[in-house]
């Protein structure tokens, strides 16, 4: 067992060590960038080099339209893979993308044939394709920010309904329109077509589309907006109260995803020369999500192969039911409908048994074989390696001189203090808080108690912005933060944790520290630097490059306190940090919590039950009953208040 | 608090020394993916008696309770009820055997009233008799009462804990596993269901509790049975284990810093919306 | 019966594999020795290998009420009342010459299945029969069928494929877009003749594509016409914006107008998907002077709903649908007697069409889902055979001029003369629903 | 004002048939917090049952039980076969769990019948109408509202008054701690399918009375309506589902008889535009589900 142990702590290390790259920045994450595109493309490249080799020109065209899916399924894991919401959207931006281009690039001659009352004089224009493409591109991404802001409006979140109906309402509505608006768009089972033999010449365009599409994604991945759009992914409460807005990032996303989709998606019409609205609909978001989520939608690897593997598997069955194959006694299955059963079963199948597809979020540059391909980028990646772990926790050892973060200051005039003042909360007519106060200066560490349904919490999340008083104001360091966003707040100084833990479940140890420190405007150098430390400072070093989800609770609990104060806050809402701790847990969280109170010259509020940890950890203590403050003063002061005794201890 | 045993309708023979047993976890081992929660536990558990069950965050107690009520299925060993192996049982069939477990944060039906919260606990009883059993278990506890068509998600803390330890007892099991029930709650109320939980030992039910709280625990409790990192590191009579000052220096005082034990619920810890209440 | 159908269709396509199969071996074989350029005259000298020599005339009585045109005597025409009373079980010597190759780009998918479905049945059916009377000027025909499922993109990958199979013409699905992929490909070296679309943009004979039937300009206009014989002076218009379905209604507007009928007003639907007119039902029975006839493109299934609801708001219309009510199992639904309808040609007990549906249902056991599109996927053989005949030449350019230039087929649906444009210029036939089966109410000759 | 009237009583007539499936659709949703995208397949596989039973000459007093059972054996089965193994799954992996039964669904009647439709004789009955006061009444419209009373009234009193029912609703809160409780959970869902089915069932009879039509992808437009309610009202709230459903058939009458000429044909477009921007503000839809516990 500790033998185990050890060798996996070594690893772990090792790991972190190797992906330093990809999360760091710089020219290291260029580097990251160049070697993934590098990769698949040449991946790809030979694959369908391989298969073209020996057929004819039907053979060609296939990988031609692969590598434009993947571009399309390239562009839609920029969105769904890092937001974690789900769009059936984006075909439909496609169709917008796939109409601009070819009222734009068919020639005149040919268009006023099919489209000859155009309006804005659609009909009498046309440019190069290539213009047409970015022009296409443009107005699908004048379209995508104003759906964008709607679905930000809406909040949207992972796994949240709301996004996906508009996204579904875009698929339609878009659909709907190419079929109603005749005038430019040819209509139902009719279209826009190119004149014939005007196609797509050669595959560059569709090489160049690809590319694009992994430069982007891979650039967007190791971004701070990707980190922290994954973070929102993973928790978005705990993202917005941890500072991140997931609006902005997803609005990032969001546009970039559709400016790759557009542009396959001009590909697409260019190569076959036609468009209709049946060709942006939900046949193929069915096939597009099919590949994204068969090869594993967190990756782009996964985008990438997922293409790979449904083209190929799409095209067995064409094979399979077409004229060039006589299974005998089993021709009942050589039908038409095989490819969309074999599509949905695929869906079906990989959805039951690897909902994350093949690769979840492994990338091609995780590959251990090119562990040494990473080496020699780490050699200009200016990242510290992770410091030694010291095993255990010595307060008077930590070394507050070399410390980053601010001193102390002096708990002094109103610049310095958490002031609520008389602060109601009323939910459905049942007042939880009412005229509530509370002041804390920096420096201090104040506790909260009272009974269950006190308004503990709520107070906490009337700080945070998750609850809106009725009345009443808050203010920070002098600054009112009355009525401003969760992650406004926690950027002006206020950090949080929660009762039940909300870590970002898929994400590393390490970088559910570090998204929160460039949250916080740090560099990406300077957030993996401060993140290593607190990491180290709550005794997570060895297992920094474990999942959150793979930490134990006590784990999980120092990681969120480590992750709430890397942010270094002026002050710092602790819900309940010891409930489920033994005591002599307890007793060490009071030395940490000291510690990081103390590095981070922080305020802290503190929810708790454990009357023993309040008595350790306050220099002060308000007690709470039905939604007031019955007394505030030393714990000594508290503890013999015949109030807070009648009402809560019972002493 | 007295009243006259409605928490249990069977009898049992109330002993300090000897109990028949009622039910034995054989060497289980449980794992979480790669990560083991538990490495070949034995405990026996012995007809009316009440087991307190302590340790450190991440000791595999919550796994232990789990797998006796048979939400988590064991790699490898044995849980035999009554001397019948139910290793592979569902766990409402477990429900049906006599089982019944007041989870980690309660996890009362928020939607549900008070009353079909407690009507939900019985739904293996016959039709009759859940509406009975709710009638009286709404007496016993009056708040529950009062409350009755209000729904549940509106309670407080200790009501809710309340709520869920009557729930529990709506099928008059034999054995009632209780995990955490002082969780989150403030002295007072804890107190109370300490003082509940000796209830019902008094009646002579078998209990088995996980605490944090393991000096107050201890003092509730039969017998005790400390785990540490999957494994039982001590086992024996409660005022055994509550004199024994080492114990609580050399197992509960230190926390290993470097466990490679899964949490109780990987899934659970962050990937659920938050059920329960944040105002308390 | 649902399983007699199923087991039909999977019968059907395993002919075709099969068929398919067995012509690829027979093409090895020939391909060497037999003549790549033959002239017009080599292949008249190749005529006497049929099993049963033309007679060179057709017949006039075959061809339905609209009388047909002579056919130009270039060179001899294919005997198609020969090709039709074939026995299979009774077939001459198989046709040795160079195998005339004609893909089928068909779409099985649910979107166009209702016609390439049967249509294909037909066409592998014809290819036999035509094989059986030995073949095409001596050439073997050889049918391959290609499913495009629906896509254009994958329409375009099954024409290049075709291409490389070195067919002589393509024989098209029913829309426009996935035509317009196959296009893209032919680039005018290929001729493509869609089976069953109606569309005008469609037939343009500078990329050798054409048009298998008449188009929905000659329909509407037929339509027109025919309301207005039938002293129907006021109408009301279902459509949808676009081809085929504004289109029709936009012409037959246009056209009923002009010939003093007045159209009241014209209502949305959606096809395939509107299964309830009450709204539209209720604005009609406010209108004054109340329509005397309805006119739509609906699908068969929505012509009967809507019939039934307007019958029942008190509304004395008549129905008078196009070509989409035969494809879409006119014939199959109740609550549409008395209805109108366009169509491409009436099946006469006699007459061509259903002489090749029963020889059909007696070969295969299973009768076809469509009548028409099965005579004009015949058609359209004819036609590309026709040509090959006239040029003796299996260049697929050199046939798609000589299709565009024909002057007179005589098919299964009328006489199809191209003159040098992308339509044949068949006549529109009227049908009434009467005791649920067709009764010709009229025949137009509208040529655009 | 008749004119007015008589669209609102068309409106409920079409909405009823929307609540139906929106119904099924909020049960599931209550159940397992999936968007049942394949939903719609229930009626489709009804549809082909029909035409198979009309096929051996059966009239609609055979054919409405059939197709009310065909609908609940084949909710039943797509959850044995499919759902089941999602229960725990993210939402996401649901959704497209769903989205996948639709497409294998639709596809396997392209191939083991045909991509065109089959058709079957509707009732006779099925255009009358009875007009009171200048309002015209389709016989089908009080059908389907009787329908949709009586169906509401019996999933209520399902939910509310039974052992099942509370089965369910414990379930649809806290799938673990209900079965903690001794619930049995397969059976508890196979309940709601079932019951789900019932419903889909019940709107398809009207459905097919209506079309007299089997086609592969027959169930994608009442499904989407039918989702786009449940929508509208709030998921997994029931009587959400049936405002939603009415609100939506009342919307689309509306449309249709109020819109210009020149997009008359978008009524669907706008309908989905609508429900975007409902979203955007009131993104749990209008009677939005209320939270199960103190904020």
């Amino acid at each position: 067992m500790k033998m185990a142990s050890r060798s996996r702590k070594q690893k772990h290390r090792g790991r972190v060590a190797r992906r330093g790259w990809i999360s760091g920045g710089g020219p290291s994450r260029l580097a990251g960038v160049f070697l993934g595109t590098a990769l698949l493309f040449g991946a790809v490249v030979l694959i369908g080099l391989g298969y073209t080799a020996g057929g004819g020109a039907s053979r060609e065209t296939l990988f031609t339209t692969l590598l434009i899916n993947a571009t399309v399924v390239v562009g839609m894991q920029v969105f769904i893979g890092n937001t974690g919401i789900l769009s059936f959207g984006h075909v439909g931006f496609g169709a917008v993308a796939g109409y601009a281009f070819a009222i734009l690039a068919v020639d005149v001659e040919w268009k006023r044939r099919l489209i000859g009352d155009a309006p804005f004089g659609a009909s009498d224009v046309s440019i190069p394709a290539e213009a047409a493409i970015a022009a296409a591109t443009g107005l699908t991404l004048v379209v995508a920010v104003i759906v964008g802001l709607g679905m930000v409006r809406s909040g949207a979140a992972t796994g949240d309904i709301a996004a996906t109906v508009i996204t579904l309402a875009v698929l339609f509505a878009v659909y709907e329109t190419a079929i109603n608006w005749t005038d430019i768009t040819g209509g139902n089972r009719g279209g826009i077509s190119f004149r014939p033999g005007t196609a797509m010449p050669g595959r560059s365009h569709a090489y160049a589309g690809f590319g694009l599409a992994l430069v982007i994604a891979l650039l967007y991945r190791s971004s701070r907006s990707g980190r922290l759009a994954r973070a929102s992914r993973e928790d978005d409460l705990a993202a917005r109260s941890l500072g991140v807005n997931p609006a902005r990032h997803q609005m990032l996303a969001l546009l970039l995803s559709v400016g790759l989709v557009a542009v396959g998606a001009c590909l697409r019409v260019w190569l076959s020369g036609t468009v209709s609205p049946e060709r942006f609909f939900i046949d193929y978001t069915l096939l597009t999500l099919t590949m994204l989520v068969v090869g594993g939608r967190n990756s782009v690897t996964g985008a990438v192969a997922g293409t790979v593997i449904v083209t190929g598997l799409t095209e067995v069955t064409r094979l399979l039911s077409g004229p060039d194959f006589n299974p005998g006694p089993f021709d009942f299955v050589i039908r038409p409908g095989l490819t969309d059963i074999c599509l949905g079963l695929a869906m079906l199948g990989f959805m039951i048994l690897r909902p994350n597809g093949l690769l979840h979020d492994r990338e091609i540059t995780d590959l251990p074989g090119l562990r040494r391909l990473n080496r020699l980028q780490r050699a200009f990646a200016p990242v510290s390696p992770i410091p030694k772990t010291s095993t255990s926790f010595d307060v008077e050892s930590a070394p507050i001189e070399d410390s980053p973060w601010p001193r102390p200051a002096p708990p002094a005039d109103a610049g310095h203090l958490l002031e609520v003042a008389a602060v109601t909360v009323e939910f459905d007519g049942l007042v939880v808080l009412s005229q509530a106060h509370l002041s804390v200066a920096k420096g201090r560490i104040c506790g909260l108690i009272g009974p269950n349904g006190a308004g503990k919490t709520t107070m906490l999340n009337v700080l945070t912005g998750i609850v809106s008083a009725s009345s009443g104001h808050a203010v920070v360091c002098g600054r009112s933060i009355n009525g401003m966003a969760i992650h406004r707040r926690a950027r002006s100084g206020i950090a949080r944790t929660f009762q039940n833990l909300r870590l970002f479940a898929d994400l590393t140890v390490l970088e559910n520290v570090e998204v929160v420190a460039l949250a916080h405007g740090a560099t990406p150098d300077s957030a993996r630097r401060q993140a290593v430390e607190m990491i180290e400072l709550n005794q997570l070093g060895d297992m920094a490059s474990r999942r959150a989800r793979h930490l134990d609770y006590g784990a999980s609990k120092r990681l969120e306190l480590a992750r709430a104060a890397v942010s270094h806050p002026q002050f710092l809402l602790l819900d309940e940090p010891t409930s489920g701790f033994s005591e002599a847990e307890s007793r060490l969280i009071v030395q940490q919590i000291r510690a990081i109170a103390a590095r981070v010259g922080c305020g802290v509020v503190v929810i708790d039950h454990d009357l023993a940890f309040i008595t350790a950890i306050c220099d002060e203590v308000y007690c709470l009953d039905q939604g007031s403050v019955i007394a505030h003063g030393s714990v000594a002061e508290i503890r013999s208040n015949p109030e807070v005794r009648a009402a809560y201890t019972g002493e | 608090m007295t009243f006259d045993n409605p928490l249990t309708d069977k009898a049992y023979q109330v002993g300090s020394e000897t109990f028949d047993e009622l039910l034995a976890v054989e060497s289980v081992e449980v794992s979480y993916g790669p990560i083991r929660a538990l490495y070949g536990i034995s405990l026996t558990v012995g007809s009316g008696e009440t087991i307190a069950l302590i340790g450190p965050n991440g000791a595999g107690k919550t796994s232990l309770l789990n797998t006796v009520i048979g939400m988590r299925r064991p790699s490898q060993g044995r849980v035999r009820w009554k001397g019948r192996d139910i290793t592979g049982l569902p766990p409402q069939q477990r429900i049906r055997l006599g089982m019944a477990l007041v989870p980690e944060h309660r996890r009362i039906l928020g939607t549900l009233t008070v009353e079909e919260n407690l009507l939900v606990g019985a739904i293996t009883l016959p039709r009759r008799l859940r509406q009975t059993r709710a009638d009286e278990l709404m007496e016993r506890f009056d708040i529950l009462g009062r409350k009755r068509s209000q729904r549940a998600g509106l309670l407080s803390g200790g009501e809710a804990q309340q709520l869920a330890i009557a729930r529990a007892l709506m099928a008059s099991p034999d054995l009632l596993l209780m995990d955490e029930p002082t969780l989150g709650l403030a002295p007072l109320v804890a107190a109370q269901v300490f003082e509940l939980i000796d209830e019902l030992r008094r009646s002579g039910m078998t209990l088995i509790v996980v605490e944090q709280n393991a000096r107050r625990a201890l003092e509730s409790a039969d017998s005790a049975c400390i785990l540490r990192t999957g494994q039982i590191v001590e086992q024996g009579p409660a005022e055994q284990i509550a004199a024994r000052d080492d114990i609580f220096g050399s197992f509960l005082g230190d926390t290993p810093v470097n466990r490679h034990i899964g949490s109780p619920d990987g899934r659970r810890q962050t990937g659920q919306a938050p059920t329960k209440s944040s105002h308390d | 019966m649902l399983n007699k159908r199923l087991l039909a269709i999977v019968l059907s396509l395993c002919l075709i594999a099969a068929a398919c199969g067995n012509d690829d071996d027979g093409t090895a074989a020939v391909t060497a020795p037999a003549p790549t350029a033959a002239s017009t005259s080599s292949s008249t000298e190749d005529a006497p290998q049929q099993a049963e020599p033309d007679d060179g005339e057709p017949e006039p009585g075959e061809a339905e009420p609209g009388e047909a045109e002579p056919a130009p005597a270039s060179s001899a025409p294919l005997d198609v009342d020969a090709v039709l009373a074939a026995d299979l079980s009774a077939c001459g010597p198989a046709p040795t010459g160079e195998a005339l190759k004609i893909g089928y780009a068909a779409d099985f998918s649910e979107l166009g299945g209702f016609v390439d479905i049967p249509g294909s049945s037909a066409a592998a059916y014809f290819a036999e029969l035509v094989n059986c009377v030995g073949g095409i000027d001596g050439r073997p025909l050889e049918l391959v069928v290609r499913d495009i499922e629906g896509d254009p993109e994958t329409a375009g990958r099954v024409a290049q494929e075709l291409l490389d199979d070195g067919v002589t013409a393509i024989l098209g699905p029913a829309f426009f877009d996935v035509n317009q992929a196959i296009l893209q490909v032919t680039a005018g070296h290929t001729p493509l003749i869609s089976v069953s679309s109606t569309e005008p943009l469609l037939a343009d004979p500078t990329q050798l594509s054409l048009l298998a039937s008449f188009t929905d300009t000659a329909q509407a206009k037929a339509a027109a016409q025919f309301a207005v014989d039938q002293g129907w002076r006021t109408a009301a218009t279902f459509s949808v914006p676009g081809p085929y379905f504004g289109y029709l209604v936009e012409v037959f507007t246009e056209e009923y107008e002009a010939l003093g009928g007045e159209v009241l007003g014209d209502y949305p639907f959606v096809p395939a998907e509107t299964t309830d007119f009450s709204a539209q039902v209720n604005e009609i029975a406010a209108l004054d002077p109340q329509p005397d006839v309805i006119y739509s493109a609906l699908l068969a299934f929505q012509a009967a709903i809507l019939g039934g609801q307007l019958d029942e708001a008190g509304i004395d219309a008549e129905m008078l649908v196009a070509d989409a009510f035969t494809a879409t199992g006119g014939y199959f639904i109740d609550g549409v007697e008395g209805f109108f309808h366009t169509s491409h040609t009436f099946p006469a007990p006699d007459g061509r069409m259903v002489r090749f549906l029963n020889s059909y249902e007696q070969a295969k056991g299973t009768a076809l889902e469509s009548d028409s599109y099965a005579a004009l996927a015949a058609d359209a053989i004819l036609v590309i055979a026709q040509a090959v005949i006239d040029t003796g030449s299996l260049d697929p350019a050199t046939v798609g001029e000589a299709m565009i230039a024909g002057t007179g087929v005589d098919g299964l649906t009328g006489v199809l003369a191209y003159n040098g444009g992308g339509t044949p210029n068949t006549p529109v036939y009227v049908h009434q629903v009467v005791d649920g089966g067709p009764s010709l109410a009229a025949v137009y000759e509208v040529f655009e | 004002m008749t004119e007015i009237v008589q669209q609102l009583v068309d409106g409920l007539g079409r909405g009823g048939e929307y609540a139906l499936i929106a119904l099924g659709v909020g049960l599931i949703f209550g159940v397992m917090r999936m968007v049942n995208f394949a939903h719609g397949e229930l009626i489709t596989v009804s549809a082909y049952a029909s035409y198979g039973l009309a096929l051996t000459g059966a009239t609609w007093w055979i054919l409405v039980p059939g197709i009310v059972v065909t609908a609940i054996l084949t909710s039943v089965l797509v959850e044995f076969v499919a759902f089941r193994w999602v229960r725990s799954a993210t939402d996401f992996a649901m959704l497209l769990t769903s989205f996948g039964v639709h497409f294998v669904v639709q596809a396997a009647f392209v191939m083991f019948v045909s991509a065109s439709s089959r058709h079957f004789a509707r009732p006779d009955w099925i255009t009358s109408t009875v007009t009171i006061g200048g309002i015209r009444f389709e016989a089908i419209d009080l059908g389907i509202i009787a329908a949709t009373a009586l169906s509401l009234a019996f999933t209520v009193w399902v939910l509310q008054h039974t052992v099942y029912g509370m089965a369910i609703r414990a379930a649809a809160e806290d799938f673990d701690t209900a079965r903690l409780l001794g619930v049995r959970s397969d059976q508890v869902i196979r309940m709601a399918f079932a019951l789900a089915g019932l419903l889909a069932g019940i709107a398809a009879v009207f459905f097919l009375m209506r079309t007299g039509r089997a086609a592969p992808s027959a169930g994608l437009i009442p499904m989407l309506k039918g989702v786009l309610a449940a929508l509208i009202g709030g998921l997994g709230r029931l009587q959400g589902a049936v405002i939603g459903g009415l609100l939506l058939g009342l919307v689309e009458i509306l449309l249709v008889s109020r819109l210009p000429d020149s997009v008359d044909g978008m009524v669907n477009g706008i309908v989905f535009v609508l429900v975007a921007v409902l979203f955007i503000f009131r993104p749990t839809g209008i009677l939005a589900a209320g939270s199960s516990h103190r904020p």
